[in-house]
């Protein structure tokens, strides 16, 4: 993989080995010596493109490895400006299917496919253009939506309960580059530190859920990063299948269009009693 | 009138009225004598599409029990779009807290125009209604304000 | 910490009847910030206004909070009040004790307990209050017109008559648009050319009426009162000043190839050609794909013709740059090409033409000197069907077509079929039609003639099929009031082809950040109120780029966008409202969430350096006009990090305000 | 509309998927349809009489075999109303319903022997199962 | 003295304290130090816990004080200390020294009261560690796995646990337990057993020559902090995962009719703490990720007379959502040292 030498791109973000077997960590590597330490395989779970904001402004180009699913972020923090095309030299690297030590992650059993929406080089084999999804991605959400209200209720407070406020899904989102966050910002009045009650809990996670609906991609990364164990993933799938349910099939990071469904709107849109119309109670 | 319920709680109540249609809406109905539950209060803002999904959870967390939005009707925005992203926001939101297990009553989009001081008047009644059966918001709320 | 002075109004017996003014006045005497408080039995009054004077200056006040009627009724009175005390009328708060409180309420003390509620919750938000200073900017007393048909000429005509400058942008070589296209118009059966030739000219002899032909509008920038647009003209290879319009090169050009767009492309023109008698300017213009001489250097013969000396093969682009304090969006119209349609075989069918390739085949001046001929053989057409519809009022995001009412097909055909019947009586006609729509003054009756008098055969229905058979084309259409199938040999075929925006409207709807429906029409500010308006400030609309419209409403609609152009450049400067969006540079991302969903165009982006506590560093950053920022908050709230907020309703405003509702 | 015909309204609709109220009455299905003149029932009426409810006559008219499911109408339709879809819908009903002896898919095996082709059963359970 | 009792009982021990007990609990998934409730779930094996002891001592957020306004007054309530004896029930070493870390800092003048409280009601009961994960490295940094400093100690020998008691708060809480006595054989055999475990583990024996004051500019300057923190997300799992971080932040939360004054940790880790007018001192996550390690293992040292701010349990390792951790910090800018 390492066929980009000095001169053409500055720098390279990676993936290097730690000191087991399944504990990869995205790495900079900035000569070519240090490629050695550059790795690509099962393990190279994490979506690159959020490091790609921090690299936005460094000198010189810098090579990405992105795999299918990274790609939609990269191209969707492109329309957001986040991040300018000319600066990068993109891999889109071939995934069979990311794992961690208790096996395939939980994203990749809901993979979105193995398109590369934005590259410059693609490598790949065959068999990492076999599918990997092993369930509906959004099973979960209608589960819960076929539950009872308490039920739901119950399930998230068990959920939203164990939170611990490192911001670990905030930082790993590549939806989140505020330059400064709402909920750390002290003139905001909405700004907090820990989730002192089980209302702020909530409210961290719904606004959160709400500020990058519409910009998400799904990439997952949130849940797998969460030291919870939090499935938060299901918070922004629920806002991804309500868009894709009322206002067309949209998936974040595609195409050219900047526009997201909460920066639209027809004027035939569903009134918001919808939600008091449908399902279960 | 207020709506009371056995234990003698009282309702809660925040209605967002954009300043176009809905405020001179609950103007109309001010004027007309046409009553509705003390325990709504309104905030004035000038489009529904100024109100942010925070101010509503502010509302329950400061024991709000219901908060209503309002607004021009579709394609009678006084800013030609705010009410229609004010509706996908609220959709979303309010399926948002639905999802969450939040009772799906205790929010509510209604579109006044300046004309209907009548149905103002009848939308509160009958959202003070629906909440005054929901009871006190237990789920929502910050147990701190409650000190 | 802000002084605040509070002010209980009775309204007479209107408030005091139902709350307790005095007990309102002693509860808010203890919040944060209060310190005055006095009830008075008519706080618009001149006495109760002195009382709020005196207690300003008297205690110092930073702000006052009336608890009174609506603001929408008194909330102006109040901050003139307060402005004449040298208060910043921006620091007063209405809290609306009358139609919210004490007209709904009967129990007098509920009733006082809300008006204490929302007498607080107007200090909460008044203690977040920060003065606020309306802004003013200039406005250049110009108005730019794009397009150069009917609409824009009449925008123009009625702008110049005001003693303002215009500059008509039009991007063909002469100004005249569509209208100077028609042979007769209905429901007169006045000749086009008879009416409308006249304003041309009228337009280019008035002094205030630039026109800029052959030209593009390629950017704008800028706001209301104070736009800035550059304007490619293109290259004509002839000089407008010099050129007397003797047309004699156009026939001596040995290139015939050019089609004639004047004629809707039915017969050829020369390279170098005036598009026709009347046009304005009456100069020639050279057509550089068509041109032997700029393609091989060989010919040059217009040149040696040219006794005025004003052919120039080296002219290039130029590009004026202007500013404005108005600009006028006339962009007008295309019929659709109904080729996609196939089952009317016009792409295939020389006979099959569209209703305007007709007018053209109808015209003294067209093709055919008048005479009507089939495009195919040149013989006279013997039957003739018209079929309506054809594009319009089909189910919205399909191919089939567009799906609102054209508006102007049904007048139109029954022009037509007059016009033939009355020219040509022993041809027969026949209409499909799906709805018959005259609703205009004289419109029905003018279509009930083209039946009663003219003997055209309206049939209702819709032709499924266009066929040729021999000479001759088969249409296969369905009369539903007979329920049967019909089959007519026709020799011409004529279709009311569904008209859509001039393909340049989106692009230019793009540059002025001017809203458009998913159809490439124009949006109004307000669908009933603002028709003429668009949302974006400044931006007015005249003519088809708004919506169809014939002629009639074209024009009336034109002079009511000039009147509002009128209306603005009559003014030197523009009075800003001061409770604007504005952006803090420090926590904005760049992301450009908020310019999508602005209405009126007010965001930018620029990199920009920005400084704050520990930060220097160059970012893309959204910068809100204030003058043509109209409030509404919609960047608000798509805004993640907060950055965008809104004076005078602010975040920590309006959460003020919750706070004080639901304190539990 | 009485029970009955309700009922077959809905199940016209059901099975076709057709939205006759998007029809605006333009009768171009009709000026499309090549078997017309064989037709009692054009594809116009088809969509005006399922909408207000007259599915029997439809069921028991020859109309519905005798449209050659050329789908032109519904190609053409620029409304998307697909009246095609409609009168297929109304035939399978009728077919459906002949003698009133329609097997479920229990009835089945009682029919295969040996001599009737696998590929006969599943075309049928294909075809029918709807 | 030595005791013993079946492992178990340890269940019904646990229920049998007359006072509150905190002891390792599952849920979800996830251990973590909780006041013990009939019906939950005793995790006596896991090493180490999810979320560390530090909880109970030093909880994710405490009120400290409530002010109400009437209208011009102010009055002011001050929280409760802790004033009621209650039991831990399971520590590990490696919390144990952790608790040590915290007392510098906590009881040092000036006496932080709410913790101090905490740790004087407190009677300790400690697990020796007889089956380490791979993550663990203690011995590196004083604990010792095989008999950790606690008022009790519990020795899981085959189907029992040997219990030994080191101080009277010890002998008296066991005392009430009514337990057997028993050999002091087994439990020596253990400990040598827990000795040669831990020599095997991979992160044993780490070099730890040159974290000190001596060489904190050489380390401070080490230009392999840049590709150390590049991949931080600046997240505060590790923080809030580790025994010894005790960073907080005191914030008030108007209640709208009062103000609750209360604290809460505070990460290193992330871009607004101990934020000032003029803006972070630490604008980047190098900066930020370098402070939390030279803390740890140079700072904390140069102050403490060479004691560790890293207690070696290993949760940091498992928690960073991008695998890095102090092991590798140590390693990385260890080698340095070494050549």
């Amino acid at each position: 993989m390492q066929l980009m030498n000095e001169g053409t791109v500055a720098r390279v973000v990676g993936w290097e080995k730690g000191e087991g077997e399944c504990d990869w960590t995205p790495a900079l590597f900035e000569s070519v010596q240090e490629m050695d330490g550059f790795v690509y395989g099962d393990y190279a779970g994490a979506n690159l493109s959020k490091y790609c904001v921090k690299m936005n402004k460094a000198e010189g180009k810098t090579l990405v490895v992105l795999k299918p699913c990274d790609t939609l972020s990269f191209r969707q923090l492109i329309h957001e400006h986040r991040l300018n095309r000319d600066n990068f030299y993109l891999i889109g690297a071939g995934c069979k299917g990311m794992k961690d030590e208790s096996g395939l992650l939980l994203k990749c059993k809901t993979c979105k496919g193995k398109d590369f929406e934005i590259f410059d080089e693609i490598i790949d084999d065959e068999e990492s253009k076999q599918p990997t999804a092993i369930m509906d991605r959004m099973e979960g959400v209608t589960a819960l939506e076929n539950e009872t209200a308490q039920e739901r209720f119950d399930f998230w407070r068990n959920e939203l309960s164990r939170c611990i406020r490192c911001n670990a899904c905030r930082n790993v989102c590549p939806a989140c580059t505020c330059e400064k966050c709402v909920f750390d910002n002290p003139a905001s009045s909405v700004a907090s530190k820990a989730p002192v009650t089980d209302f702020e809990e909530n409210v961290f996670h719904i606004i959160r859920a709400f500020h990058v609906a519409g910009r998400c991609t799904d990439c997952g990364e949130c849940s797998r990063v969460c030291p919870q164990h939090i499935p938060l993933h299901l918070l922004n799938r629920k806002f991804i299948k309500d868009m894709n349910e009322l206002y067309g099939e949209y998936q974040a990071g595609v195409g050219e269009e900047e526009r997201t469904p909460m920066t639209t709107y027809t004027k035939t849109d569903a009134e918001p009693s919808i939600v008091r119309e449908r399902g279960n109670a | 009138m207020q709506m009371v319920n056995e234990t003698g709680w009282k309702p809660k109540i925040v209605a967002f009225c954009c300043n176009w249609c809905s405020y001179a809406g609950a103007d109309l109905a001010g004027s007309g004598r046409l009553s509705y539950p003390a325990d709504i209060k309104i905030i004035r803002v000038p489009c529904s599409c100024r109100v942010n999904p925070l101010f509503i959870l502010r509302a329950f967390e400061r024991g709000a029990d219901g908060v209503i939005l309002c607004g021009c009707h579709p394609g009678d925005c006084h800013y030609t779009s705010g009410n229609y992203y004010a509706r996908r926001r609220m959709t979303m939101l309010f399926s948002m807290l639905d999802y969450l297990g939040i009772e799906r009553g205790r929010t509510r989009v209604e579109w006044v125009s300046a004309a209907e001081g009548a149905k103002f008047s009848a939308t509160m009644n009958d959202f003070a209604k629906t909440i005054t059966e929901l009871g006190e918001n237990r789920k929502l709320g910050d147990l701190r304000c409650k000190k | 910490m802000q002084k605040i002075g509070v002010f209980v109004c009775w309204c007479g017996s209107n408030i005091a009847a139902t709350v307790d003014v005095e007990a309102v006045a002693e509860a808010v005497k203890n919040e944060p910030g209060v310190v005055f408080s006095a009830n008075y039995q008519y706080m618009c009054s001149a006495a109760g206004q002195k009382l709020i004077q005196d207690a300003i200056h008297e205690h110092h006040l930073t702000g006052i909070v009336v608890c009174s009627c609506s603001p929408r009724m008194h909330e102006a009175t109040f901050r003139k009040t307060a402005e004449s005390a040298g208060l910043n009328p921006y620091m007063v708060e209405i809290a609306n004790i009358r139609e919210q409180c004490s007209w709904i309420h009967k129990d007098k003390e509920e009733a006082t307990a809300k008006a204490i509620v929302l007498a607080k919750a107007a200090i909460s938000k008044l203690r977040n209050d920060t003065p606020l200073q309306a802004g003013t900017s200039a406005v250049t007393k110009r108005c730019l017109v794009i397009g150069g048909g009917i609409a824009g000429i009449q925008t123009a005509l009625d702008v110049a008559d005001a003693g303002y400058e215009v500059d008509i942008v039009e991007q063909r070589p002469t100004i005249g648009g569509r209208m100077a296209q028609l042979d007769k118009t209905f429901p007169t059966l006045d000749c086009a050319a008879c009416i409308l030739t006249p304003k041309m000219v009228e337009a280019s002899q008035n002094e205030k009426i630039n026109i800029i032909s052959y030209a593009k509008v390629e950017k704008v920038s800028g706001f209301v009162g104070s736009f800035k647009a550059t304007i490619r003209k293109k290259a004509r290879f002839v000089d407008e000043t010099k050129c007397t319009g003797c047309s004699l090169c156009t026939t001596k050009c040995p290139s015939r190839k050019g089609k004639n767009e004047f004629n809707m492309n039915l017969d050829n023109r020369g390279a170098i050609y005036i598009p026709f008698a009347q046009a304005i300017p009456n100069v020639a213009v050279i057509d550089p794909e068509q041109c032997i001489k700029l393609k091989t250097g060989k010919c040059g013969l217009c040149e040696k013709v040219c006794s005025a000396g004003a052919i120039n093969y080296k002219q290039e682009d130029e590009l004026i740059e202007r500013e404005y304090g108005a600009i006028v969006v006339a962009t007008g119209f295309k019929p659709i090409d109904p080729s996609p349609l196939n089952e009317f075989g016009y792409a295939d069918n020389a006979d099959v033409v569209t209703s305007l390739e007709f007018e053209r085949l109808m015209n003294a001046a067209g093709p055919t000197k008048g005479t009507l001929l089939r495009p195919s053989d040149g013989k006279h057409p013997k039957t003739i069907v018209f079929i309506q519809c054809v594009g319009s009022r089909c189910e919205e995001n399909t191919k089939r077509g567009k799906p609102y009412c054209s508006k102007i097909c049904c007048m139109y055909t029954a022009k037509h079929a007059m016009l033939v019947r009355e020219k040509y009586p022993d041809t027969d006609v026949h209409v499909f039609y799906i709805d018959v729509r005259t609703p205009g003054k004289n419109f029905d009756e003018f279509y009930r003639r083209a039946a009663e008098q003219y003997g055209v055969d309206y049939i209702k229905g819709m032709v499924g099929k266009v066929a040729k058979e021999g000479d001759k084309l088969m249409v296969q259409g369905s009369d539903l009031i007979n329920n049967e199938q019909v089959h007519i040999a026709a020799d011409m075929v004529v279709l009311a082809t569904a008209i859509e925006p001039d393909p340049t409207a989106r692009s230019i709807g793009t540059m002025l950040t001017a809203s458009m429906d998913t159809n490439d029409f124009f949006t109004e500010a307000h669908p009933k109120l603002r028709p003429v308006e668009s949302p974006t400030a400044g931006i007015f609309l005249s003519g088809v780029a708004q919506g169809p419209k014939d002629i009639p409403e074209t024009v009336a609609q034109a002079g009511a966008a000039a009147s509002k152009v009128i209306g603005l450049l009559a003014k030197d400067h523009l009075v800003t409202n001061p409770c604007v969006a504005q952006s803090n540079e420090l926590m904005c991302n760049g992301c450009s969430q908020c310019e999508k969903v602005c209405p009126y165009g007010a965001i930018t982006y620029v990199e920009k350096e920005v400084r704050g506590p520990g930060v220097r560093e160059v970012r893309r950053v959204a910068q809100v006009n204030p003058a043509v920022c109209q409030g509404c908050g919609a960047c608000t709230v798509t805004c993640p990090s907060g950055a965008m907020d809104l004076k005078g309703f602010s975040n920590k405003q309006i959460l003020a305000e919750v706070d004080a509702i639901c304190r539990w | 509309m009485e029970n009955n015909a309700k009922f077959l309204t809905e199940t016209a609709l059901r099975i076709s998927g057709v939205n006759p109220r998007k029809c605006m009455k333009c009768g171009k299905c009709s000026g499309t349809c090549p078997n017309y003149d064989a037709m009692e029932y054009h594809p116009h009426q088809f969509v005006a009489m399922v909408e207000k409810g007259q599915i029997e006559k439809l069921m028991q008219s020859k109309s519905i075999y005798l449209c050659l499911s050329c789908m032109a109408c519904v190609e053409r339709c620029p409304r998307g109303v697909e009246p095609g879809k409609l009168v297929e819908a109304v035939r399978l009903m009728q077919i459906r319903q002949q003698d009133k002896n329609h097997k479920g898919a229990r009835d089945i095996p009682e029919f295969a022997d040996e001599s009737v082709p696998q590929q006969l059963l599943m075309a049928a359970m294909r075809k029918y199962r709807k | 003295m030595t005791y013993q009792f079946p492992k178990a009982n340890a269940e019904a021990i646990v229920k049998g304290i007359s006072r509150a007990v905190y002891a390792p609990v599952e849920k979800d998934g996830l251990t973590s130090f909780e006041r013990y409730e009939a019906g939950m779930n005793l995790a006596l094996d896991t090493i180490p816990t999810d979320k560390s002891m530090k909880d109970v001592f030093f909880p994710q957020w405490e009120n400290l004080m409530h002010f109400r306004v009437e209208g011009k007054t102010i009055e002011l309530t001050e929280e409760e200390r802790c004033h009621q004896d209650f039991v831990i029930f399971g520590a590990r070493a490696c919390d144990i020294q952790a608790v040590k870390v915290l007392d510098k800092v906590f009881l040092a003048d000036p006496v932080d009261s709410y913790y101090a409280s905490r740790r004087e009601h407190c009677t300790l009961v400690a697990l020796a560690c007889d089956k380490p994960e791979d993550s663990c490295f203690c011995k590196n940094f004083g604990a010792d796995p095989a008999s950790p400093d606690a008022d009790v100690t519990l020795y899981p020998v085959g189907d029992d646990y040997y219990v030994q008691t080191n101080t009277e708060k010890g002998e008296a809480l066991v005392k009430e337990w009514n337990l057997d006595k028993a050999e002091e054989g087994p439990v020596e055999w253990l400990k040598g057993e827990i000795g040669k475990k831990y020599e095997e583990l991979p992160f044993a024996h780490l070099n730890l020559k040159g974290f000190d004051g001596e060489h904190l500019k050489e380390k401070f300057d080490s230009p392999k902090w840049k590709k150390l923190s590049m991949a931080c997300l600046g997240c505060g799992s590790c923080t809030f995962a580790c025994p010894t971080c005790q960073c907080y932040d005191i914030r008030d939360y108007d209640t709208g009719n009062g103000v609750q004054r209360y604290r809460c940790w505070d990460s290193c880790m992330y871009s607004d703490f101990t934020l000032m007018a003029a803006g972070t001192p630490r604008p980047h996550q190098l900066e930020r990720y370098r402070q939390r390690f030279m803390h740890k293992l140079v700072y904390f040292p140069a102050n403490n007379d060479g004691m560790y701010s890293c207690v070696g349990c290993g949760r940091c390792i498992k928690k960073c959502p991008m695998h890095l951790h102090i092991v590798k910090v140590i390693k990385a800018l260890g080698e340095e040292e070494s050549k």
